[in-house]
């Protein structure tokens, strides 16, 4: 049997993702010794011509971009937006242009862009997160090899939080989104006394104005880049 | 008239997406080395934003050294706020630092550069035969990954770190295990470093200027900055010193110094602190006849190395001093005023400059961030050109080659460069 | 008590309240003097964690070389060895009262009752309700009759000690040197004890609860639930810090030489879209309200059916951690009597 | 070591049949000879379906309840467990628990008239029930089968239906024709045109989508059809098969343990409508 083929590709990104996958140390060397690799990062480009699973960090940012990733598209059985900036364009923590101030500063820039990956082309998977957590990448990987799609997790980090037996940080005050964002990272910001900036997008049905009432009741000011974590998945706040 | 004679398009085994293109122009060699990234706007994005968001934001600027991103971040609005943190706030964030520069190096010197240094392509190609060595390398690099994991919650893009102090401090437990691990990576480290330290790389000299931290200790988030041990200045007088140019090619923004290219990065760091590394490292570096100060680019590798034994050395103090007495879990109280802060670090790729403006309501109002890879590029670019001088004859092929060992050799990060703005 | 723990430690594995850099938890404990007995209310996740663990390996499978699959059954490492559990409080021995109705009858959880049989629980009464506690309300303390082999009663300079089964009169005989025949006086001042706490509860003052299904049943179309459900962030905190919620998944996972792997089971929420998702993607309950109430009618109406009794312990515990601080006693209370807007609250 | 009911019982895939493009019937065979042997069911129980790796899912049974050296699915390709049984191939081992729940109330239709309808993929857990009746025909008074499918190209067992019309009434009806497509076409209740509710003594039967339950008990219902007569086969997300787990409670009820066949008189107090 040939080797499964699986493609790591780079957009616009810190690449603090595929630096995720190389920190799975443990299991690297399995990995590269079992699949044909190819990254540019690792040097294992083979200029393949298919491949089973591609993963797709960054997000576009010009037109060369837009066709690197149809090529991609092309040339994979699956594809796999890995990552904030691939699934939801990074906006809140990397490019918010149009957002008052910046556009005023610097007309012109409304014609930037940043976009989330599947704008573009149909994808099958959304690893989520700012990083991304290695150990979900490597479930979804393991499951793709079966050509199995883990069910996206559909819970808030809420819950994987209070599994850590933490206290709420919205009881002292501090602006979490845990209730209204997608789980899966384990709750890994409130683990380490930090509010939940929502980087893995809005859980399957949050609750956004009730967290803002909740917000508004407790004298806490919402972040300002939950309205772009809003906008982007097309809610209202 | 000019033609171009080589594009490498994506250089490989760098953080980042770089093209290089070598043009002939009259009959000299003119190298253009392009970041690709997508622009990032950071510091514009930070204008408006509350001073407790930005450590968050800036590291994600750059996946394989946000810690220092973040912490360099943290001091810059410390200053701005005319505080400081307990000190040992400010030894766990080290710690989580040199984790940082130990992993970067870790994959800097392993993943990226091996392979050039022994003729193999990649990581891949290496394992056969040298299975044991990758297999301590990543055991190595799991070590300092769970240093910033423990400290920081995560690697990449740290959780703790914060204006005051940290969200949340370690366990003296904790403290042990990393003082446990910390001393038997400094006696591993030792067994994985003859490959780099004794192989042969191109004798090839370029006189330039070396920028860098200096300090009585050897510096990395403290100290004033040296430029090739000549001249001294102080970390806020850093914008009378550093000019910047725009290149229509790059996204990433160009920096000089007296109008002239200047290198970042462990080299210059070991050029102007080699007296101040712990005597180990001094040794090994004496027992491979490596001498600083050096003007040869690809000794940047082996400075890597060299550093590699300081930090190690050092992390172990730190967690030394760290678990030697009660530690204080504490965070400095502060009220938000306006103020202005400049904080100088040395990223793992070289000098990292944070600058804030902040507002009495603790908005940014100004934001200024250098990173080392957008400062050597212009260097890259003129050791480049005179490297071209010596390959006359060979094949474009082994050109290509290595102008990507060059580049290697510089441990560029294109993603935290590419920051360039058009002015309007 | 030192000494004791101590003792049962040499036999058993100790499970009991530890104090953590956030506050008190049940964990497995090396040293005895790290059990916090003096813990107020309640921990964070209850007990139940012991029995039914947020995640299970459940069992592992493999191809060996000639093709042929065995399956591992992870059911013989929960039997290994016998736990204690320490100062578990009457509401939380209550919720384990109606897990174990939940997890037995027509087919029996296997790796629930395995771990129940091998834990021994060592109750404590409750000196001092938290502020959301209503225990008494739903008959679940301050103190309990059944459902433990010790129950402990913290009388200030010593614990008085009921014993509630075979298993623990043996836990004392052999120790019986650091135990003394308890006095009338000391029964009494436990009495007053916990009088004074059923007092402090009765103060706030509950409606009855003895209807509650009926009154339910009746309002299941009211706006009540519209109302709250607006409020309600869905976010499952209420299911995974309660102790009788135990709805769970089933999913594999394949490791990457695809020829083995495990399957586990994971604590789900009532709360969550995807829980009633099936495989062509239709969702049996859609909107908020209908998963709003499951939680609170399974409880307080189903429960009944199911087995004989509602199954909320009155802990207070999903009032205490919910972000929005939707209160369950005010939706009850709102329903019993009956109908009264909260949309003036939420708007 | 008490006996674990969640271990799958090993079992092998004996055939493989196409029904249509994405639905294929498989016909499985318990490895263990005991385990075979004490495997019983009634028409409308389900059995837990392991695909390794892929995990476990709740489909009906759908052979006949006298076949005894194996019992059938039928599947439609939907989800994970779907997706890695389609992958499998005759001889390869997958898992079986069960079966769970409660089937068609055979004893109590027996000697009166039957309506079953079916609707799609709905037609799998009839299918023993339609077996069961032809086998027993004498037991049962007139019995009518009405099937709907979204095109003659997604009806399943067609070979079966010539079968069937020997013993029992059957009409069909596809919600899309084509050209070639002789008979009714419309939603499966078109079928009700033509149809009298002759005697109090009459049972209906029906599996399929929740929208066509809604609308056949309606239709039944307005002819008045006594509400505990109308029987019908609930679809959730069954995960345990025992009630414990709590993914399929509908109403207070566990569809996987006290269904999945229910009555409208038993359903239409539950606070969750169900169909």
């Amino acid at each position: 049997m040939n080797k499964i083929r699986i493609g790591i590709f780079s957009l616009s990104s810190c690449e603090g993702c595929i630096v995720q996958i190389l920190n799975l140390e443990d299991i690297l060397l399995n990995l590269l010794k079992k699949f044909e690799i190819e990254s540019r990062i690792l040097g294992t480009q083979n200029r393949t011509e298919s491949y089973d699973i591609a993963f797709v960090e960054g997000s576009v940012m010009s037109i060369d971009e837009e066709m690197e990733l149809k090529k991609i598209r092309r040339m994979s059985k699956f594809l796999v937006a890995l990552g904030e900036c691939a699934c939801h364009g990074g906006n809140f923590l990397v490019r918010d242009f149009n957002v008052g101030e910046i556009l005023e500063r610097f007309p012109g820039s409304e014609t930037w862009y940043s976009n989330p990956i599947d704008r573009y082309v149909r994808i099958e998977y959304y690893i989520p997160g700012c990083p991304i957590d290695k150990e979900e990448f490597f479930t979804v990987f393991k499951s793709l090899l079966l050509e199995k799609f883990p069910e996206q997790i559909s819970n808030t980090v809420c819950s994987e939080c209070i599994l850590k037996e933490n206290n709420c940080l919205i009881d002292k005050g501090i602006a979490c989104l845990g209730s209204i964002t997608r789980g899966g990272c384990k709750a890994i910001c409130p683990t380490f006394n930090r509010e939940c900036y929502g980087c893995r997008g809005l859980s399957d049905d949050a609750n956004v104005e009730g967290l803002l009432q909740t917000f508004k009741e407790k004298n806490i000011e919402p972040p300002t880049h939950l309205t772009l974590i809003t906008r982007r998945e097309g809610r209202k706040t | 008239m000019s033609h171009e004679l080589i594009e490498v398009k994506g250089v490989p085994k760098v953080e980042g997406a770089v093209d290089v293109v070598v043009k002939l122009v009259n009959d000299n060699f003119k190298v253009e080395v392009r970041a690709r990234e997508g622009i990032r706007l950071l510091e514009r994005l930070l204008i408006g934003k509350s001073y407790k968001e930005i450590p968050f934001i800036v590291s994600r600027m750059c996946g394989v050294c946000p810690i220092v991103h973040n912490i360099t971040s943290v001091q810059a609005l410390e200053k701005a706020l005319s505080i400081e943190p307990y000190e040992d706030a400010k030894s766990i964030r080290e710690a989580m630092v040199i984790g940082g520069h130990l992993q970067s190096h870790l994959i800097h010197l392993y993943l990226f550069t091996l392979p050039d240094l022994v003729g193999k392509k990649n990581i891949l190609e290496i394992l056969e035969g040298k299975e044991e060595l990758v297999k301590t390398v990543l055991r190595l690099k799991r070590v300092a990954n769970h240093i910033t994991d423990t400290l920081g919650g995560r690697a990449v893009h740290p959780i703790t770190p914060t204006v005051g102090g940290l969200t949340r401090y370690p366990s003296k437990n904790i403290l042990e295990t990393l003082l446990m691990e910390s001393t038997l990576f400094k006696k591993t480290l030792r067994e994985v470093l003859e490959p780099i330290l004794e192989a042969e790389i191109p004798k090839f000299e370029n006189r330039t200027q070396y920028l860098s931290l200096h300090d009585s200790r050897y510096p990395i988030l403290e100290g004033k900055l040296s430029v090739s041990n000549e001249i001294f200045f102080e970390q806020e007088e850093y914008e009378n010193i550093i000019s910047y140019l725009n290149e229509e090619y790059s996204t990433a923004r160009h920096y000089l110094i007296n109008g002239k290219p200047y290198m970042v990065g462990a080299l210059s760091r070991l050029n102007n602190n080699y007296s101040q590394l712990c005597d180990d490292a001094k040794e090994y570096s004496r027992k491979y006849r490596i001498s600083f100060p050096s003007n040869e680019p690809f000794v940047n590798i082996k400075a890597q190395a060299i550093e590699m034994i300081h930090l190690a050395d050092k992390i172990v103090d730190i967690l030394e001093e760290l678990t030697s007495k009660p530690l204080k879990q504490e965070n400095i109280k502060y009220n938000i005023r306006p103020g202005e802060g400049v904080s100088i670090s040395e990223a793992p790729r070289g000098t990292l400059i944070h600058h804030y403006k902040v507002d009495e309501s603790g908005k940014i109002i100004e934001a200024n961030i250098i990173t080392p890879t957008a400062q050597n590029y212009k260097s890259i670019e003129e050791c480049l050109q005179n490297y071209l001088t010596t390959l006359i004859g060979e094949k474009l092929n082994t050109i290509s080659k290595e102008v990507e060992k060059l580049v290697r050799a510089y441990d560029p990060c294109v993603s935290c460069s590419a920051r360039f703005l058009r002015e309007h | 008590m030192p000494i004791f723990l101590d003792r049962i430690m040499k036999y058993y594995q100790l499970i009991g309240p530890v104090k953590t850099e956030k506050g008190v938890s049940f964990e497995y404990v090396s040293e005895c003097d790290k059990v916090d007995l003096d813990y107020l209310g309640h921990t964070v996740l209850p007990p139940k964690k012991f029995f039914f663990p947020p995640i299970e390996e459940m069992f592992a499978y493999e191809y060996d070389e000639t093709g042929n699959l065995r399956i591992y059954d992870f059911l013989e490492e929960v039997s290994k060895g016998m736990r204690v559990i320490v100062g578990v409080k009457p509401c939380d021995i209550s919720s384990l009262l109606v897990l174990d109705k939940v997890f037995t009858g027509e087919y029996n959880d296997p790796y629930y009752t395995t771990r129940r049989n091998n834990t021994l629980v060592v109750g404590l009464t409750c000196n001092k309700p938290k502020e959301y506690c209503f225990c008494t309300y739903v008959g679940s303390g301050p103190s309990i009759k059944k459902g433990f082999d010790l129950l402990l009663s913290d009388l200030g300079d010593m614990y008085l000690v009921e014993v509630g089964s075979e298993k623990g009169w043996k836990l004392t005989k052999f120790n019986l040197d650091i135990f003394n025949e308890a006095e009338n006086e000391d029964i009494k001042e436990r009495e007053r004890i916990l009088l004074e706490v059923e007092e402090e509860i009765r103060k706030k003052g509950l409606p009855n609860f003895a209807t509650i299904d009926k009154v339910l049943v009746e309002r299941f179309l009211d706006r009540i639930w519209d109302d709250y459900s607006r409020k309600c962030l869905a976010c499952g905190k209420c299911n995974f810090t309660c102790p009788t919620c135990r709805c769970f998944t089933i999913s594999d996972e394949p490791n990457p030489d695809l020829k083995s792997g495990k399957r586990f089971r994971i604590w789900d929420s009532c709360h969550f879209l995807s829980f009633t998702k099936v495989a062509s993607g239709e969702v049996f309950r859609k909107d908020r309200p209908s998963r709003f109430k499951q939680r609170i009618y399974h409880k307080f109406v189903y429960s009944i059916n199911e087995i004989g009794s509602i199954s909320c312990v009155g802990c207070g515990r999903c009032i205490e951690v919910c972000p929005a601080k939707i209160n369950i006693l005010d939706v009850l209370k709102e329903v019993i009597v009956g109908g009264k807007s909260v949309s003036a609250k939420v708007s | 070591m008490v006996e674990n009911p969640y271990l799958p019982k090993l079992a092998k895939i004996e055939a493989i049949k196409e029904e249509t493009v994405d639905t294929r019937t498989f016909k499985i065979k318990i490895l263990d000879e005991k385990v075979r042997n004490s495997f019983n069911f009634t028409p409308g129980q389900f059995v837990e379906l392991t695909v390794f790796g892929y995990g476990e899912a709740p489909f009906s049974i759908t052979s006949s309840p006298y076949e005894h050296e194996n019992f059938s699915i039928t599947v439609r390709r939907m989800g994970n467990v779907t997706r890695g049984l389609f992958r499998l191939k005759e001889g390869d081992i997958i898992g079986v628990r069960g079966p769970f729940g409660r089937g068609w109330p055979i004893e109590k239709i027996k000697g009166n008239d039957i309506l079953i309808v079916g609707g799609g993929i709905g037609l799998a857990p009839l299918k023993p029930l339609i077996e069961y009746i032809i086998l027993q025909r004498r037991l049962f008074n007139n019995v009518i089968l009405f099937y709907g499918a979204k095109t003659p190209k997604d009806i399943i067992y067609k070979e079966l239906f010539d079968i069937w019309k020997q013993y029992i009434n059957v009409e069909l009806t596809v919600d899309f024709a084509e050209k070639d497509w002789g008979g009714h076409s419309g939603p499966v209740t078109v079928l009700f045109k033509n149809f009298k509710l002759e005697s109090n003594n009459i049972y209906s039967v029906q599996c399929g989508p929740p929208i066509m339950m809604h609308f056949v008990t309606r239709q039944l219902l307005s002819m008045r059809m006594e509400p505990e007569k109308i029987y019908f086969s609930l679809e959730r997300n069954m995960k345990c098969g025992m009630g414990f787990c709590g993914k399929c409670m509908t109403g207070g009820r566990y569809v996987c343990r006290e269904g999945p066949v229910f009555n409208y008189s038993e359903v239409k107090n539950f606070l969750e409508t169900p169909v």
